[in-house]
């Protein structure tokens, strides 16, 4: 009998999560020996018509990372859960939106202002990409760009969610060794929903640094106080660390490297709101009663839309806003 | 903004002060707009940012949040908890491009039934002279959502 | 990444009261209960009815039948406020055989018929509460009371009159109880006093029996010269630490001769119980009838802790009772319940810069007249003017001096008038000097009080009502030579005037203690912001606090007279046996928990917890709530980055359903 | 008319796409290549604290997410005015080297090596990594593997991750690096330099030796005359952190040598509106289209154009590959597109070197890692090498250090023009009379390799490679041939 397929496909994505797959290094022929590679654009030169052509759910595992930013994005999102029986958003971008959804505090307008504008662009004619072009040997045509990140989610059925930014190879590793465990009988699969690939805390849970009760008096910024207490929690250093609602599984890497966890792995079980969480543990803590005082406090984070929602606004609540600045580059 | 506006307010309220103000002020007939839909919670403090955002999220003008008087909080300070969240949570919105002033924070003790009402009747107007948020209609609608005009930068 | 799942909804049952008028007035509860039926039967609404008055018996029949014959597994009822009514529907549902936390009550009475008059809005807005009840009750859980052993001794803070009727009370019922009193001697401000409004019957004469009975009963433990210096566990089973400062003197041995008292050489100022105005030896009782009656040595006066000489006291105590060598002793108790009687401190009369105290030899305070007239004070009742002989001729009471007054303190202090009318009548009563009262309302309503009052009026006193400006010494005419001159506003007549008197007496206010920041802090009980400690209920519940197994009484929780306090005292004791009665406390079961597998111990929660509930495990590196100690106000909850603590009763799920009701509507339209 | 849509399916699905249209004869008229994604860095960035941009600019692209972490801290060194620790300095450039390593075998042996180790006629299922293995020896697999173990795990030792490092900050680096570290750095730093020399020895023996490969290599298909790009130190020797940026004529002389902060008076982009990606040309030429010569202002900035601009290699081993290439290939500047898999070999026996030598510094364990910014922010630049082109980072900002505008010129970018012309040249060289035959496909495809495209940069879309296929339609728009490998 025929091994079962596997796809990985990359929308609006960096890149990073491949090269996270493939520093899984020799667990790579695993996935080989098992499952019949039927997608893979990075790997293998099967094509979207060849995935068209399969049977629908006639690929067992598709792991999808990137976002959803263009129409094109989207006609592989629907193309794909219909062939898969298990859809899994990999990596940031398609469980949460990631860096790239900061996008979504612009209108797209501003996008194409800036980017087409830039002080070292020669833009007399204010050309900006269209769709569809008239050349003068016919027309060309490019996918539109959505109104703003999606998630997966948010335009498919997804059944699982791996976050990351990329997921750590040594959990990618294990969950395809619990992929192969089910094909083998030896395992079950977690319900339709989860989230695989992480811890079931947050960051701290793995963060080997020491912790006391915590109170705030200042917020500093990284390069103020660098290189910072080794052995002592960063928040309680005053550093905007993410780690307390960040979901764990990345084994702490940046705190142990004396930056702060900037939240790649998303919020942790069954929460709602990423930023919700990150905010009110931090003003719970400040140190002050008066609002001058608090205010004052509060100053030291600069940013705060980008502190709390850095990886998370397009799976957030508001999903969307407006910039902090206009743009300005004319 | 169109006079024919009317806002629709989530309001959260303190188990022991604000929500007993509610109360007096319905034993004492005490009128106010209809705007405003209250949830009672044991303490401000116990008011977590994710409420406020989902309220707005799903298509409220405003939020109002009523707690203890500094110092009376019933859990002796929780109240001071609530004031840092929403000195925060007020920063982040800003950031959004969602005008601060669509979530407000009020202290009301049990016996400002009065003082509640008028309370309401104010933000009720200010969110009025706002116009509508409408962020679910917005954002179901692909129109990308945005309240305040944009911060100029001088570079 | 948030799956909200949808799956088989409980069935649900909504009631909707008419309130005889008082909601159908305003509300079309027919629309509202169709409305109901129609649209809500998407969220599990199987029935919904309406009814005149859902709290009669009927109407909570009604409730109880269908729970019964339709299996209902959740309630909502549309009617008055949940602080009314949530009992009595509870209590239906419980009989009915639903867990009573599976019924919720929607208030459209107090938050929309009562409150509003466009009937058309208010029937949505109703839609809407009903809607978010709705929703909500669907996430409701079956909670079960929390039940609490009580421990059945009982721990009364402060020996002042109301601490001493509340300790006496509980021994009397034949339960162990520790008091605890800072100074050397039980009696409080009370055992300061001459005579007592309004019946004038001398404070001694009424307190000292009560001291005696309190020092000598079986079952209260007297700690004095002793503080609390820590607290620990909840109601029912309270740890506490108690510092016991050394006396210098082993009341093992003395007999309280008061040999040691007499003999020692050295005498300093009493300002605590003589207000200043007389002095007591370095070993001293405060006062003749101090209980327990053992003296104490006022160590860092005494000659020999100060020179290494001296012992007279040692020398001459037949017992051999004094020892030198006391260290300060802590004892640990196990209590139950705990009463606070911690009482007040008085205003201080120098901030009111413009009445002269402590500028001007003959201004006077209340306290300080007290002891002066009191037969065993430094005058020996003799009312006289600062050199001691002079008796006045004229004598000015000033009330409200730091009450009723922006610059100091807002509220009465509501003894100020009574004791100030007492005032007049001994100054008339020994000296026949004339009284001047300079009032700003005059305040007598217990029983009697105005009797007394119209009774000083007779006897001649003379009433100013006005607020005295100032008192000074700087004479404008001869008549006015060597006289103390208030300027006041008499606000009947209408004119200003200045009074030349010989004497006076301010009446000065009472203020929270000093320390009753930290003693709430200590006790977890809440503190209003000037300092008094605030009740669970200023009316229905005015003896209780936030923290369970702590109570108050007296001037802790603000200004009272003798009566009050000793009814207080008696409440709080009647409070205490009542849990004690019950062998165990029952709790509200909405409480903080944390999920000890999400927990990461990033120890943002365990500054948060005014209760100090929530403890952390540095071997696991978790943090827990001890769900006894848990009031249940959910800051916690709402602090938790990874959503580790959820909160019975007032749970994410619930509050975030709720708001989903209550903008249906407005997602209606949007869809 | 006709058209031909290459439609680059797999390998960068979606994020690429060439038209290419036919006159009546059946040749080519014109061809188009097309990039379908744009994110906005730019414009998002705008509001936030510049000390976060080498984390937030990681994000556009997890190939060479080192590179962007680099220019960031560099440019948010610069806003500050202040100048990092020589042992910051250090380590940035440690885990530089260590990365190009990485990459730099992953491009040769995954993408560059089947071309050449296996024969670019050599049926499609064997031009592959395997293919290389079988061909060299099994062995050869393993190495590759470690190579790139080695290379992350320098990074992230260094840098705290693997992908996207998060460390460098406005005035060095949040992490010491401890003695064993160093050591172990060290152990793999030596093994690097075997490995690199190893693959350059592998490169002689079956490319250079065999004379069709060196014809293909010279040939005119792969061949254009434009100006290079690379950053050089002060002795103009190849350099990857830091220096000047040198541009050499198509002649080899010396065109303009600029500090980073000058970068403005000699770059400029062009927009076209069928394409998200804009093109990059020297200013001071002007934008003539996309022709080569001396008078087009299209330059390429690849480590054949590093190796063209500069005038040597700061390390010993790498000077006397350097030397030879240039000595086979007639001297500089080599214009043969193919070259720039042999200037990469040569790059990463450098990058190898510098490795151990930067490895044995004395001061690279010193704990003085951060210089504390004091000076009010404003504006700064920071230039490195990506491996696929001169990265450019230019910030602005407000007093608070918040991003008021930025400027972003990466990587692959530099080459979008280069690379729309090599395959326009190929497609016009080989596509004649609306005949296609296979061996086309993998000519055009190795036109592009060459490159290594990487549009995760580039549109902050995607990274890899690009296989073809080719679909000619009728005028009517029926499909006529289709043709895959």
């Amino acid at each position: 009998m025929s091994k079962p397929k596997f796809a990985m496909y990359w929308s609006g994505s960096c890149g990073g999560c491949e090269i996270a797959v493939l520093n899984i290094h020799e667990k790579i022929l695993d996935v080989d020996a098992h499952f019949e590679v039927a997608f893979w654009p990075v790997a293998v030169d099967a094509k979207a018509k060849d995935v068209e052509a399969l049977p629908d759910g006639d690929i067992l595992l598709t792991l999808w990372n990137g976002s959803i930013r263009n129409e094109e994005n989207e006609h592989m999102a629907h193309l794909l859960r219909r062939k898969s029986q298990l859809l899994v958003a990999f990596g940031s971008c398609a469980t949460e939106g990631c860096i790239p959804a900061l996008a979504n505090l612009s209108p797209l307008r501003e996008i194409f202002e800036t980017a087409y504008h830039t002080i070292s662009t020669d833009n007399p004619q204010s050309i900006h990409p269209q769709p569809r072009t008239a050349v003068p040997e016919g027309e060309l045509t490019i996918p539109a760009l959505k109104d703003r990140v999606y998630t997966l989610a948010q335009v498919v059925d997804v059944d699982y969610y791996m976050p990351g930014c990329p997921p750590e190879s040594h959990q990618i590793a294990a969950v395809i060794d619990l992929v192969i465990q089910v094909l083998e009988g030896k395992a079950q699969l977690p319900p339709k929903g989860s989230v695989i690939g992480t811890g079931n805390s947050t960051v701290c849970d793995e963060c080997p640094r020491q912790r006391n009760v915590k109170t705030i008096k200042a917020f500093h910024r990284i390069q103020e106080i660098a290189p910072p207490d080794p052995q002592l929690c960063l928040l309680e250093q005053g550093i905007p660390c993410n780690g307390p609602a960040t979901r764990s599984g990345c084994d702490a890497r940046c705190p142990r490297a004396g930056a702060q966890c900037i939240g790649c792995y998303g919020p942790a079980e069954g929460v709602l709101d990423y930023g919700a969480r990150l905010m009110t543990a931090f003003a719970s803590v400040i140190d002050a009663t008066e609002p001058q005082e608090i205010e004052r406090i509060l100053d030291g984070i600069p940013d705060p839309v980008g502190q709390f929602y850095r990886f998370n606004l397009a799976d957030s609540l508001l999903k969307a806003g407006a910039p902090a600045f206009k743009s300005n580059h004319r | 903004m169109s006079a024919s506006f009317e806002p629709v307010i989530i309001g959260f309220t303190c188990n022991w002060c604000s929500y007993r103000a509610a109360d007096l002020a319905g034993t004492a007939r005490i009128k106010y707009a209809p705007n405003v839909r209250l949830i009672r919670l044991m303490c401000s403090g116990r008011l977590d940012p994710t409420f406020v955002m989902k309220a707005l999220a799903d298509g409220a003008d405003g939020v109002l949040i009523t707690g203890c008087h500094p110092g009376e909080c019933h859990y002796i300070e929780q109240n001071y908890k609530a004031l840092r969240r929403y000195l925060l949570l007020r920063r982040v919105l800003k950031g959004m491009g969602i005008a601060p002033e669509r979530v407000k924070l009020v202290w009301a003790s049990a016996a400002e039934g009065m003082k509640l009402a008028q309370e309401i009747n104010t933000f009720v107007e200010e969110i009025r002279a706002l116009g509508p948020l409408g962020w679910n209609k917005k954002l179901a609608g692909r129109e990308h959502p945005v309240d305040m005009p944009l911060e100029e930068v001088a570079v | 990444m948030s799956a909200e799942s949808t799956s088989n909804k409980p069935r649900i049952g909504v009631y909707i009261c008419h309130c005889g008028t008082n909601i159908s007035h305003t509300v079309d509860v027919e629309k509202v209960r169709e409305w109901a039926e129609t649209m809500l039967g998407a969220e599990g609404v199987v029935i919904a009815r309406d009814y005149k008055f859902m709290c009669s018996s009927l109407g909570q029949e009604l409730i109880e039948k269908d729970i019964k014959e339709l299996g209902l597994e959740r309630v909502v009822v549309a009617a008055c406020s949940p602080h009314l009514h949530e009992m009595t529907f509870r209590g239906a549902s419980k009989r009915a055989g639903l867990n009573p936390y599976l019924t919720e009550l929607a208030s459209i009475r107090e938050q929309v018929s009562w409150v509003h008059t466009d009937k058309a809005v208010a029937t949505e807005k109703a839609k809407a509460v009903v809607a978010g009840a709705v929703e909500r009750v669907v996430r409701n859980e079956p909670l079960q009371e929390i039940r609490v052993p009580i421990h059945p001794d009982t721990l009364v803070v402060g020996g002042g009159i109301a601490g001493i009727q509340a300790a006496l009370e509980i021994a009397n019922a034949g339960f162990k109880v520790y008091l605890v009193e800072r100074e050397p001697s039980i009696g409080g401000h009370m055992a300061q006093f001459d005579k007592t409004f309004p019946t004038l019957d001398c404070a001694a004469c009424i307190l000292t029996p009560r001291m005696f009975e309190a020092g000598n009963h079986p079952n209260i433990e007297l700690l004095t010269w002793s503080e609390v210096t820590h607290v620990a566990g909840y109601v029912g089973n309270f740890t506490v630490t108690i510092k016991k400062k050394p006396r210098y003197v082993n009341t093992d041995l003395c007999t309280g001769c008061g040999i040691c008292v007499e003999k020692c050489p050295k005498k300093v100022v009493d300002d605590v119980y003589e207000a200043g105005l007389g002095y007591r030896k370095v070993v001293y009782t405060p006062f003749a009838q101090a209980v327990p009656k053992y003296p104490v040595i006022d160590a860092p006066n005494c000659t020999y802790f100060q020179k290494g000489t001296c012992k007279a006291c040692e020398k001459f105590c037949p017992t051999n009772a004094i020892d030198f060598t006391q260290k300060e002793e802590y004892v640990t108790l196990q209590v139950g319940n705990i009463i606070l009687a911690t009482g007040y401190d008085l205003f201080d009369a120098r901030r009111v810069s413009n009445y002269g105290y402590g500028r001007l030899a003959n201004v006077f305070t209340s306290i300080e007249f007290e002891r002066m007239s009191n037969a065993a004070g430094p005058t020996a009742g003799n009312i006289v003017l600062r050199d001691g002989k002079t008796q006045p001729k004229t004598v000015g009471i000033i009330h409200c001096v730091g009450s009723r007054d922006k610059n100091y303190n807002n509220y009465c202090s509501s003894i100020c008038c009574m004791q100030s009318l007492k005032f007049a009548h001994l100054v008339r009563e020994r000296t026949g000097a004339t009284v001047y009262e300079f009032y700003i309302d005059m305040r007598t309503p217990m029983k009697a009080y105005d009797e007394f009052y119209q009774r000083v009026l007779e006897e001649g006193t003379l009433f100013v009502r006005g607020k005295v400006a100032q008192v000074t010494n700087a004479a404008r005419n001869e008549r006015e030579e060597g006289k103390l001159i208030i300027q006041v506003e008499d606000t009947l007549a209408g004119k200003q005037r200045r009074i030349p008197v010989d004497m006076v007496i301010l009446s000065i206010g009472m203020k929270p203690r000093r320390d009753s920041k930290e003693i709430s802090h200590l006790f977890g009980v809440g503190c209003s912001s000037d300092g008094w400690f605030i009740e669970k209920h200023p009316k229905l519940d005015p003896v209780s606090t936030m923290t369970e197994g702590v109570m108050i009484a007296g001037c802790a929780t603000g200004p009272k007279d003798i009566p009050a306090s000793v009814a207080q005292g008696a409440a709080a004791a009647a409070r205490v046996l009542n849990k004690i009665m019950q062998k165990e406390v029952v709790l509200e079961p909405i409480k903080a928990s944390i999920d000890q597998e999400k927990c990461s111990g990033c120890r943002i929660c365990n500054g948060l917890c005014p209760f100090n509930a929530i403890l952390f495990h540095e071997n696991r590196m978790v943090s827990e709530v001890n769900p006894a100690l848990c009031q249940g106000c959910g800051t916690c909850v709402a602090a938790c980055p990874a959503g580790a603590i959820s909160g019975s009763g007032f749970s994410n799920e619930q509050i975030l359903a709720q708001i989903d009701g209550l903008l249906m509507d407005l997602n209606l339209a949007a869809a | 008319m006709e058209r031909i849509t290459i439609d680059p399916i797999t390998r960068l699905e979606g994020h690429g796409k060439i038209d290419i249209f036919l006159d009546a004869e059946g040749n080519v008229a014109n061809s188009y290549f097309q990039i379908p994604e744009l994110r906005g860095f730019e414009r998002f960035c705008v509001g936030r604290p510049v000390e976060e941009m080498p984390l937030l600019t990681n994000r556009i692209c997890g190939v060479c997410p080192e590179a962007h972490h680099m220019a960031a801290a560099k440019a948010a060194d610069a806003v500050y005015h202040v100048d990092p620790p020589r042992t910051a300095k250090l380590l940035r450039e440690l885990l530089y080297m260590a990365f190009y390593c990485t990459d730099h075998t992953t491009h040769f042996y995954a993408l560059g090596a089947p071309d050449f180790i296996v024969g670019p006629a050599a049926p499609v299922a064997e031009r592959n990594i395997l293919g290389v293995i079988h061909k060299v020896g099994l062995e050869i697999g393993g190495k590759v593997i470690q190579m790139r173990k080695y290379g992350h795990k320098v990074v992230e030792m260094i840098g705290g991750r693997k992908v996207h490092p998060a460390t460098a900050i406005p005035g060095g680096v949040t992490k010491i690096l401890s003695e064993e570290e160093r050591k172990e750095i060290e152990a793999m730093g030596r093994w690097a330099v075997d490995f690199a020399l190893f693959s350059l020895q592998a490169f002689n023996d079956i490319v250079l030796a065999n004379k069709t490969y060196l014809d293909l290599i010279l040939g005119d298909v792969y061949y254009h005359r434009t100006y290079y790009m690379g950053l050089v130190d002060e002795n103009n020797k190849v350099n990857f952190y830091d220096g000047k940026v040198r541009v050499v004529d198509p002649d080899g002389k010396e065109f303009c040598k600029y500090a980073p902060h000058e970068y403005m008076n000699h770059i400029a982009e062009h927009v076209e509106p069928w394409t998200y990606l804009k093109f990059p040309y020297l200013k001071n030429v002007g934008w003539k289209g996309f022709v080569d010569g001396k008078d087009s202002g299209v330059y390429m900035a690849t480590p054949l154009s590093r190796l063209n601009a500069a005038d040597g290699m700061a390390t010993p081993l790498a000077q006397e590959q350097y030397e030879k290439m240039y000595a086979t290939l007639g001297g500089k500047p080599v214009h043969h597109r193919l070259a720039i898999h042999w200037a990469r070999l040569i790059e990463l026996l450098y990058a190898a070197e510098h490795w151990v030598e930067l490895a044995t510094d004395p001061e690279i364990t010193s704990p003085n890692v951060h210089t504390k910014p004091t000076e009010i922010p404003t504006e700064g630049v920071g230039i490195v090498e990506a491996p696929r082109g001169t990265l450019t980072h230019h910030y602005w900002t407000d007093e608070k250090g918040l991003l008021t505008k930025v400027n972003l010129i990466v990587g692959t970018t530099n080459n979008y023009a280069p690379i729309q012309m090599s395959t326009n040249k190929a497609a016009r060289a080989l596509i004649k009379g609306g005949k296609v035959n296979e061996g086309l496909l993998n000519m055009v495809e190795m036109a592009f390799r060459a490159y290594d495209p990487c549009f995760g940069c580039a549109t902050h879309s995607l990274p890899g490679q690009m296989p073809l296929e080719i679909t000619i339609y009728h005028p009517n728009g029926e499909v006529k041939e289709v043709l895959k490998r």
